[in-house]
């Protein structure tokens, strides 16, 4: 344990080490001498890309009855896929804004691609409202353009208000993420020893040089930025869950669920943090930016996010029981009991028992349970989306149509595509991008040494 | 250390930034007018028909009335187009053997009907009823036009949806004396105002339910 | 809707296009129809067939299968629509037809052979709707599902479309060549050797002709198939009154009824009208109101069954032991046989029964002995209600005939008959097992068939010559109270197939005959005015029989009760209530309507008791084998409450072996099982569970209404003390709304159903299907759950699983006033209007489905696939079925019921051009129209005179799901049954 | 080639402050200062005034909110009113909810691109970039620049002040 508390501050001693981060960092990305394992994982990835694009067509020319939906339950992979998505994005965005606000030190090493993890994740989360739609190529009738038909969007529905939060979430989270890059670009622009290098890197750089008039408003921009990040990010997941509670449908219609989406987003979203973080860190072996530290905290994290997700478990049989609806409590004995009952139970035991690990700190710093935890925990978050979205109108108010989905093979193609076409994103990002932030990781040291 | 970019470099830049800036604009102002323009709607574009029928000649010059051949105007949905008989009652006395007419002879002879080409379409959506525009005082050439100075016919207005719009939500300025729907070049008389107020009340028209969704699409 | 059809032969262009077709054509024509070898394929597509062959698309998996036969082939009118950019007028305009505004003519359709009086909407010549005809008596403005289907059926491509000779197309020249010969060699033998083989009808003008026929051939044997026919009727009848007479019964009239396993509403020529009389009794409104009462004793569930106030479930064979306990009883002479029904049911029936008197009613079941019928008539006669409930008429225009089936066949055993004609019969599928048809006719000289599809028989046959459809032809029938009505055509035959009538001509050796001619011959006596008034009526005025007096042969005619003594299963044949005899087995629609108590579709199942199911542990679907006599057939089990135990009920219709829409289903064929002594019902057969399961597709999972009050019902008593029981034990509706209300100053459509009359016979769901171009989506979407019907019949089980109540509900669009779907689609596609409807804009639709899952009723359809084209060139063929007036929904689009708004704008701008507001009772939604028991009512809820409004201010008025302030329009009024107080009061309270 | 500043490098954060701090009280105005990351205070030092960008971006934030309701309002009271679900016209909660979002993007957006156009961003070519010495990429240099155009600026004299304030090297900045 002292030897982990001691190399997770090893690399912040003295000043002398500030080229040597910077250059070890931008070394992975200008050498591009990647581990082969980097490679075959990426090749691994980029298969599954190929499955997402063909279910995806496949999607489009046959029509959404291609899957599992049906009625009565016209709601099924595409939407807890949307969720499941949008829930991981939110872990980048809370440890880049958040805990910036909070000035939590820790955060500098794993901020950067936390954030880029947010935006992989809206990107792929995006995608699914407009696959989930009967008529995808009409998904621009949701935004007020002017067209010759004089018509509108909706604007009560809450899918309207889910594609304005969805784009406003991405747009702030790429500016965010492009304005944390920016010092770093110019870092890569001047380091990089080819000429296509450097004017790739120049080029996004904008010619930033570390004047201390820009740092001076970049500072106040990017701090401001984190201020509007944490309300929206908290709204985001709202609104997601709004799509939900707004319906009467048994099952959907709790006030419990915008805050507990949230919490859900952040479980999901850390257990993501942690299925990258604890891969990357052993195979650049940057063990000494990306610290136990931080793995420590990020697991503190989860179980903080996942009790309060347990209370919202709690909560909803509790007031089903105590509204007293007979249709309500219907619908969550059948979800405890009725056919979905295996998923339901498989989901406890993933979000609220498997989570419990977290407890031990011994836990926390042995990082092949701590991934093997978080992958349980994706899984367990992706089936609460599930059950929530089929469990509620598959037993709603009239037994006579009552009904289960039968997933397809498309139903699954898409999912694992996804998982696979995010992951692909990453790695690209990883290769042509600084994954640790230098500056701020410079700054880290620069403040330690002024403790010392 | 040397510069990367050379003195030049700053002017693009901000041209480049500039240049996206406008391009977008000009994309937006496109987007906008092209679907109204003609080259979507089709307003003003002659059809090439199989016989070059003149609306010029038959109704301007001769002054044929439109329910001679649109016999169905007044009473079902569709205005109906003549039937290869009804203009044969005239040729065969007139231009019996002029070449312009031989489809015409040969569709009489055949049985196989003239495949007109459409002028005035909607989608299979959209349903239109004539008889309840004659019946309410919307005049033949307020849709279609001055249809008796088209030598070929053509469509007069875009017939997309905010243009039937405009008039379901305020018929009044479209509106005559319904025994006039069919004249052209309706010249209105100088109380128009006071008729066609009149006229709302006296057809009972109520535009406030003529913007359902189901008056054109069921 | 645009383009304008001309009623003509297909264009020669469409030949050419074909050609280039074949190469990839034929192949799937093939898969499409196994029998086709590519050769006859040629001939018959080039013959018949352009527009329809260059349509087909280029692989046919079942689905696009569905959408070229869901409604099938193309006119040369469709050939108009087909490049949507043209447009087609006439060249010689018919007279008075306008186009775009539909024609109504009045015209026949046949069931089992009586008339039902119809009225066929026809857009430009294309027949797309069937709708009753109010002045016949059999139809009284009322239609069935069959009904429903007659404008699909005319359009089936699979229909036969040229002569066949051996299986392969000839030209109509030839076959009458050869009827030329044999009409010259009937005429040399005087008709020796030969018969004809008639199905069941009672066109007056077939039968002067078969007697012509007889007269010409004094040797020609007629003998008639009909594998619906039930004897039993007449048999008593000769019995008790020395002459075979036709019961009508005169349910107006009736108090009390008992069935004894007799399923009044949803079987024979009369089903339509009983049901109206039947219901018209059962109409209370107000306390003081008083109601029939209904006893069933049934040997399968049946709607009949499930209307009734007090039901039995009796094994077949045990139906006689209860007549004979009722004769035993109403004869004074009690107990002289044990009964076997509980004494104290027997005793409040006929206590009911006596009180009732004249206006009692006892009705045997048709499939049922003759002793049960004898054991019924004296009954009546008994209580003296012959005369009064029950009418004898002579049966009408029964055509004489030499035997059936089996006499044939026996006649071709013994050589005494080489030549055989078979008119419209299919024996080769429907004879029963026993007779081996298949080579008895193989050893005939000639066999001449003459139908509307390439069935069995036909491909058997030497020759097959086309039928016209009824919708193609002239003929005339007559219902089941006698009354004649014309059969007039509605379009030229598609396939220049023939009437019935131009082949018995043929036969007589007259080949220039024409059917109008033949049918005018008959109908000699009307003048030209009555002839014209009798078609545009759809009834010959005042032809209906005449009741007979009649006198009562003592002790039933000699008939005794045989007790049965087989040990084992009961088997029960029923004929599928929408494809009889396999008849309509082609008609997508009927196959995918769900039938009325087990809600399956696209196959049968062997139906049988839980009891039954749990002693041979199988549970739905498990697969038995059950053995009768010699043969034996494999079936998947449908666990059925309510079925009599050691019984299992067996349908009829299923397990085509041809036809491309009848070969999707699933199922067996009951015919193989059915042997000449037992039609409908056979004792002592042994049942065994196979191993595996059998897919059986229902659109229904849940039975129970799990304690919820969405059907509310109580006694009539229970009405009597509670007229507000529906207010009763239920959450109630939420008087305040945080939403200012919209008022509706105009018009505010509003409906009405009346739970006690609905009998759940799903007529309204076909005709819905029908006038709102509703896809049908084959057998594997059904059990995917995406089939498309807008409006469903709720069938709910309530009380003890062995001896349940039956519940039906229909359920169309409630038209919320305070719509949950609208308020969150995102795009405006579902939205209010100024009457209160709850629009659906299909071409605005993106199918986010968000108002599906919204939906409290889950009444929204979504076109999961590509169920029917939007694209006019593809969609070719369905469009000649489709009604004009209803936009064809593309995939990924959400569709409901829109309380048939064409109808409703048709009415409104007619209205307004007369410049004057819709009157009550002029806008009907199909629906309303179709529903024989007049349970649906609809019109303005803002008239105070409206039908709606009065139904509306019925005390048992009632909301679904009212707690949630959804505001419906549509509304229930609660179900009353009128169960004897003496017998254990079911239905009390107000919840499943 | 002109002159356009003298280029001192400092080995850390400190150093470069102070020789800030000590520059600007000898009057020089033109300066500027260059390091890896922010240094707290240096701004301020070199004469920046207090930054206006937080009302930039609090404008953008109104502005987002006020044309995206404003444009509902339009569209569902005047443009094309209907009945959705028996609901009123101006269903304002649920319109908040949009304007809320747009807020929060209106306001994102101003503060983008006013720091970008307030930093001057994007300038590809700097005359800093000449200095040999000046490097950004290699962490733990610190800069200070002094323009030719400062009006105390003599090139000798400047450069001695420079050197004395501990600078590791001092060099000139061609334009």
């Amino acid at each position: 344990m002292a030897e982990a508390a001691a190399r997770s501050t090893a690399v912040l001693r003295g000043r002398h080490d500030f080229p040597e981060i910077s250059g070890r960092i931008g070394a992975i990305v200008l050498d591009g001498r990647l581990p082969r394992h980097f490679w075959t994982a990426f090749f691994f990835c980029f298969l599954l890309v190929l499955v997402f694009l063909y279910s995806i067509t496949y999607l489009i020319s046959v029509g959404v009855g291609a899957y599992g939906i049906d009625i009565p339950v016209a709601w099924g992979t595409m939407i807890s896929n949307f969720v499941w998505w949008i829930g991981i994005g939110h872990a980048g965005t809370l440890i880049s804004a958040v805990l910036l606000l909070l000035r939590q030190p820790w955060r500098a090493s794993i901020n950067r691609f936390a954030e880029a993890m947010t935006l992989f994740a809206v990107a792929m989360a995006g995608l699914f409202p407009i696959l989930h739609l009967g008529r995808p190529w009409f998904f621009y009738w949701l935004l007020p353009l002017p067209n010759t038909h004089m018509h509108w969007p909706q604007w009560r529905s809450p899918l309207v208000w889910d594609f304005a939060a969805i784009s406003t979430y991405a747009t702030v989270s790429l500016l965010f993420w492009y304005m944390g890059l920016l010092p770093d670009l110019a870092v890569l622009r001047d380091r990089a020893k080819s000429r296509a290098g450097q004017l790739f890197y120049g080029i996004l750089a904008l010619g930033w040089r570390g004047s201390a008039f820009h740092w001076a408003r970049y500072q106040t921009v990017y701090f401001l930025m984190a201020a509007l990040a944490t309300p929206l990010v908290v709204s985001v997941h709202s609104i997601v869950a709004l799509d939900f509670t707004f319906a009467i449908t048994p099952g959907y219609h709790s006030t419990i669920f915008p805050p507990y989406f949230v919490a859900g987003a952040l479980l999901s979203g850390f257990a993501m943090v942690l299925t990258i973080a604890i891969p990357l860190r052993w195979a650049f072996s940057v063990e000494d930016l990306i610290t136990l530290k931080h793995m420590d905290n990020a697991g503190k994290l989860m179980i903080a996010a996942g009790m309060i997700v347990i209370y919202g478990y709690a909560s909803e049989a509790f007031f089903a029981w105590y509204s007293g609806e007979p249709y309500e409590r219907a619908m969550m004995w059948q979800r405890a009991f009725g056919p979905y009952a295996p998923l339901f139970w498989v989901m406890l035991a993933c979000n609220c028992g498997a989570l419990q690990l977290l407890w031990f700190r011994r836990v926390r710093l042995n990082m092949p349970l701590l991934f093997a935890i978080a992958l349980v925990i994706n899984i367990g978050m992706w089936l609460e989306r599930y059950i929530i979205v089929v469990t509620g109108p598959s037993r709603d108010y009239l037994p006579s149509s009552w009904g289960e989905q039968s997933l397809t093979w498309l139903d699954f193609g898409i999912l694992f595509g996804s998982v696979g076409t995010f992951f692909a994103l990453v790695f690209l990002f990883i290769r042509i991008l600084p994954a640790i932030t230098i500056f701020e990781v410079e700054e880290l040291a620069e403040e330690k040494a002024q403790a010392t | 250390m040397p510069q990367v970019f050379s003195k030049s470099a700053n002017g693009v830049a901000r041209f480049v930034v500039w240049a996206t800036c406008a391009a977008l604009l000009l994309a937006i102002v496109i987007g906008i007018a092209l679907p109204r323009s003609g080259f979507v709607t089709g307003v003003g574009q002659a059809v090439a028909q199989p016989v070059p029928f003149s609306h010029k000649h038959h109704v301007g010059q001769l002054g044929l009335d439109c329910r001679y051949c649109h016999n169905g105007v007044e009473t079902s949905s569709s205005a109906g187009l003549p039937a290869t008989e009804v203009c044969m009652t005239c040729h065969s006395q007139l231009f019996t053997n002029a070449d312009m007419l031989a489809p015409v002879r040969a569709s009489l002879a055949s049985g196989h009907p003239l495949e007109w080409q459409r002028v005035n379409s909607v989608p299979d959506f959209v349903y239109f009823n004539h008889s309840i525009h004659i019946a309410k005082g919307v005049a033949c050439e307020t849709c279609h036009g001055e249809v008796d100075d088209m030598p070929l016919t053509a469509r007069a207005h875009s017939l997309n949806m905010g243009w039937c719009l405009d008039c379901h939500r305020d018929p009044q300025p479209n509106l005559r004396p319904p025994q006039d729907v069919f004249l052209m070049h309706w010249k209105p008389p100088d109380d128009i105002a006071r008729i066609r107020r009149s006229l709302i009340s006296l057809l009972d028209i109520h535009p406030e339910t003529m913007t359902d969704c189901y008056v054109c699409h069921r | 809707m645009s383009a304008i059809a001309d009623i003509r032969p297909i264009p020669t262009a469409g030949i050419a296009a074909l050609r280039e077709q074949l190469s990839s054509g034929h192949d799937m024509w093939r898969s499409l129809d196994e029998i086709a070898r590519t050769a006859e394929f040629l001939r018959f597509v080039e013959a018949e067939f352009p527009a329809l062959a260059d349509r087909l698309p280029s692989r046919l998996d079942r689905r696009t299968m569905l959408k070229v036969m869901g409604a099938s082939l193309s006119l040369a009118g469709l050939t108009a629509c087909s490049k949507a950019r043209s447009i087609v007028p006439y060249v010689r305009q018919p007279e008075n037809v306008v186009p775009g505004k539909p024609r109504y003519y009045a015209t026949t359709l046949s069931s089992d052979g009586f008339g039902i009086g119809a009225v066929v909407e026809s857009h430009e010549g294309r027949p797309t709707k069937v709708e009753g005809n109010p002045d016949h008596p059999a139809s009284r403005g009322a239609t069935d599902a069959i009904m429903q289907a007659a404008v699909l059926t005319l359009f089936d491509p699979d229909r036969s479309r040229t002569p066949l000779k051996d299986g392969e197309p000839a030209a109509y020249g030839d076959f009458l060549g050869d009827m030329a010969a044999l009409a010259s060699r009937l005429a040399g033998s005087g008709g020796l050797g030969a018969a004809v083989l008639m199905e069941a009808t009672t066109s007056p003008t077939a039968k002067v002709q078969v007697e012509a026929l007889r007269a010409q051939y004094p040797r020609l044997k007629i003998f008639r198939h009909d594998p619906l026919a039930t004897t039993a009727g007449a048999q008593a009848s000769m019995a008790l009154f020395g002459k075979a007479l036709m019961p009508v019964y005169r349910f107006d009239r009736a108090e009390t009824i008992f069935s004894l396993d007799a399923d009044f509403l949803g079987e024979g020529p009369g089903r339509l009208a009983y049901a109206r009389d039947f219901a018209a009794r059962r109409r209370v409104r107000a306390p003081n109101d008083s109601m029939n009462r209904l006893y069933a004793v049934e040997s399968t569930p049946t709607i009949t069954g499930a209307a009734a106030d007090h039901r039995l479930a009796m094994r077949p064979s045990e139906i006689e032991a209860v007549a004979a306990a009722l004769d035993a009883v109403l004869g004074d002479q009690a107990n002289s046989t044990p009964s076997i029904v509980d004494p104290a049911w027997m005793a409040a029936l006929t206590q009911d029964l006596r009180a009732a008197g004249a206006k009692a009613l006892v009705v045997p079941g048709s499939h049922q002995s003759a002793f049960v019928h004898a054991c019924a008539l004296a009954a009546n006669a008994k209580l003296g209600s012959v005369g009064s409930t029950v009418e004898f008429i002579e049966s009408p225009d029964e055509v004489r005939s030499d035997g059936d089936l089996a006499a044939l066949c026996s006649a071709i055993a013994d050589h005494s008959v080489d030549t055989v004609v078979v008119l419209g019969a299919n024996p080769l599928h429907t004879a029963p097992s026993d007779l081996d048809v298949h080579n008895l006719f193989s050893e005939l000289k000639l066999l001449l068939h003459f139908g509307l599809y390439r069935d069995e028989t036909a491909l058997h046959a030497h020759w097959h010559a086309p039928a016209a459809h009824e919708l193609e032809s002239w003929s005339d029938s007559r219902a089941y109270d006698g009354t004649a009505s014309i059969v007039q055509p509605l379009i030229e035959p598609l396939f220049g197939g023939k009437t019935i009538h131009e082949i018995l001509a043929a036969l007589s050796g007259r080949f220039d005959a024409d059917a109008l001619a033949l049918v005018r011959q008959t109908w000699k006596a009307l003048d030209d005015t009555a002839w014209r008034k009798a078609l545009r009526d759809g009834v010959v005025p005042d032809s209906a029989s005449k009741p007979v007096p009649i006198t009562m042969a003592p002790d039933l005619g000699g008939l005794q009760h045989h007790p049965v003594t087989a040990n084992g299963f009961d088997i029960r044949f029923v004929a599928d209530p929408w494809l009889r005899d396999g008849r309509y087995a082609n008609a997508s629609w009927l196959q995918e309507l769900p039938r009325p108590l087990t809600k399956l579709v696209w196959g049968n199942a062997a139906l049988m008791s839980p009891a039954s199911a749990e002693r041979l542990k199988l549970e739905n679907g498990g697969i038995i084998n059950i053995a009768q006599g010699t043969s034996n057939i494999d079936a998947p089990i449908w666990i059925t409450p309510g079925h009599p135990d050691d019984t299992v009920t067996l349908s009829l219709g299923f397990g085509r072996k041809i036809g491309s829409v009848a070969t999707l289903a699933h199922g067996y064929d009951a015919f193989r099982l059915r042997t000449s002594g037992a039609n409908w019902v056979a004792a002592g057969a042994t049942i065994v569970a196979r191993e595996g399961k059998a897919e059986v597709i229902t659109t229904q999972h849940h039975q129970a209404m799990e304690g919820r009050a969405i059907i509310r019902h109580t006694s009539l008593d229970g009405f009597r003390e509670n007229p507000g029981f529906v207010r009763e034990g239920v959450p109630r509706m939420p008087t305040e709304s945080l939403y200012p209300d919209w008022n509706y100053d105009e018009e505010a459509w509003a409906m009405a159903i009346d739970l006690s009359a609905c009998i759940g016979c799903m007529a309204c769901v076909s005709a819905c299907q029908s006038e709102n171009n509703i896809a049908t989506v084959g057998p594997d979407e059904c059990a995917r759950g995406h089939e498309m019907h807008w409006l469903r019949i709720d069938r709910y089980y309530s009380g003890p699983i062995d001896t349940p109540d039956l519940f039906f509900q229909p359920v169309p669009c409630m038209h919320c006033e305070k719509a949950p779907c609208e308020v969150v689609c995102p795009v405006n596609a579902t939205v209010h209007t100024h009457d209160g409807l709850n629009a659906q804009v299909y071409n605005r639709c993106i199918g986010t489905r968000y108002c599906s899952q919204n939906c409290p009723y889950k009444v929204r359809r979504f076109n999961f696939l590509d169920h029917q084209s939007f694209d006019k060139d593809e969609a070719g063929p369905e469009q000649a079925v489709h009604n004009p007036n209803v936009t064809v929904r593309s995939r990924g689009v959400m569709e409901k019921c829109t309380y048939c708004v064409q109808r409703i704008s048709a009415r409104r701008i007619q209205a307004q051009i007369e410049n004057r507001d819709i009157v009550d009772g002029e806008v009907v939604t199909a629906c309303q129209q179709a529903c024989p028991t007049r349970a649906i009512t609809f019109g303005d809820q803002n008239k105070r005179a409206a039908k709606v409004v009065q139904e509306k201010s019925a005390p048992h008025n009632y909301a679904l799901l009212e707690e949630l302030n959804t505001r419906p329009r549509t509304t229930y009024l609660g179900k009353i049954r009128n169960s004897n107080p003496k017998l254990a009061q079911l239905g009390e309270k107000t919840d499943g | 080639m002109s002159l356009h500043g003298i280029i001192a490098v400092f080995a850390d954060p400190e150093a470069l402050t102070e020789a800030a701090c000590t520059m600007r009280a000898r009057g020089y105005r033109r300066m500027d200062a260059f390091s890896p990351f922010s240094v707290r205070g240096l701004a301020e030092i070199l004469g920046m005034p207090k930054s206006r960008l937080p009302w930039v971006v609090l404008g953008g934030g109104i502005l987002g909110a006020v044309l995206v309701y404003a444009l509902i309002l339009y569209s569902v009271e005047i443009d094309y009113p209907v009945n959705v679900g028996g609901r009123p016209l101006h269903s304002w909660p649920a319109f908040a909810v949009i304007a809320f979002e747009a807020a929060i993007l209106g306001a994102a957006l101003a503060g983008f691109v006013g720091m970008l156009s307030a930093n001057r961003l994007p300038r590809y070519y700097h005359p800093v970039f000449n200095a040999g010495s000046f490097s950004y990429a290699r962490g733990g240099k610190f800069y200070l620049f002094i323009e030719a155009a400062d009006p105390k600026f003599r090139k000798g004299v400047t450069k001695g002040q420079l050197t004395r304030l501990g600078a590791q090297s001092v060099e000139e900045v061609e334009a």
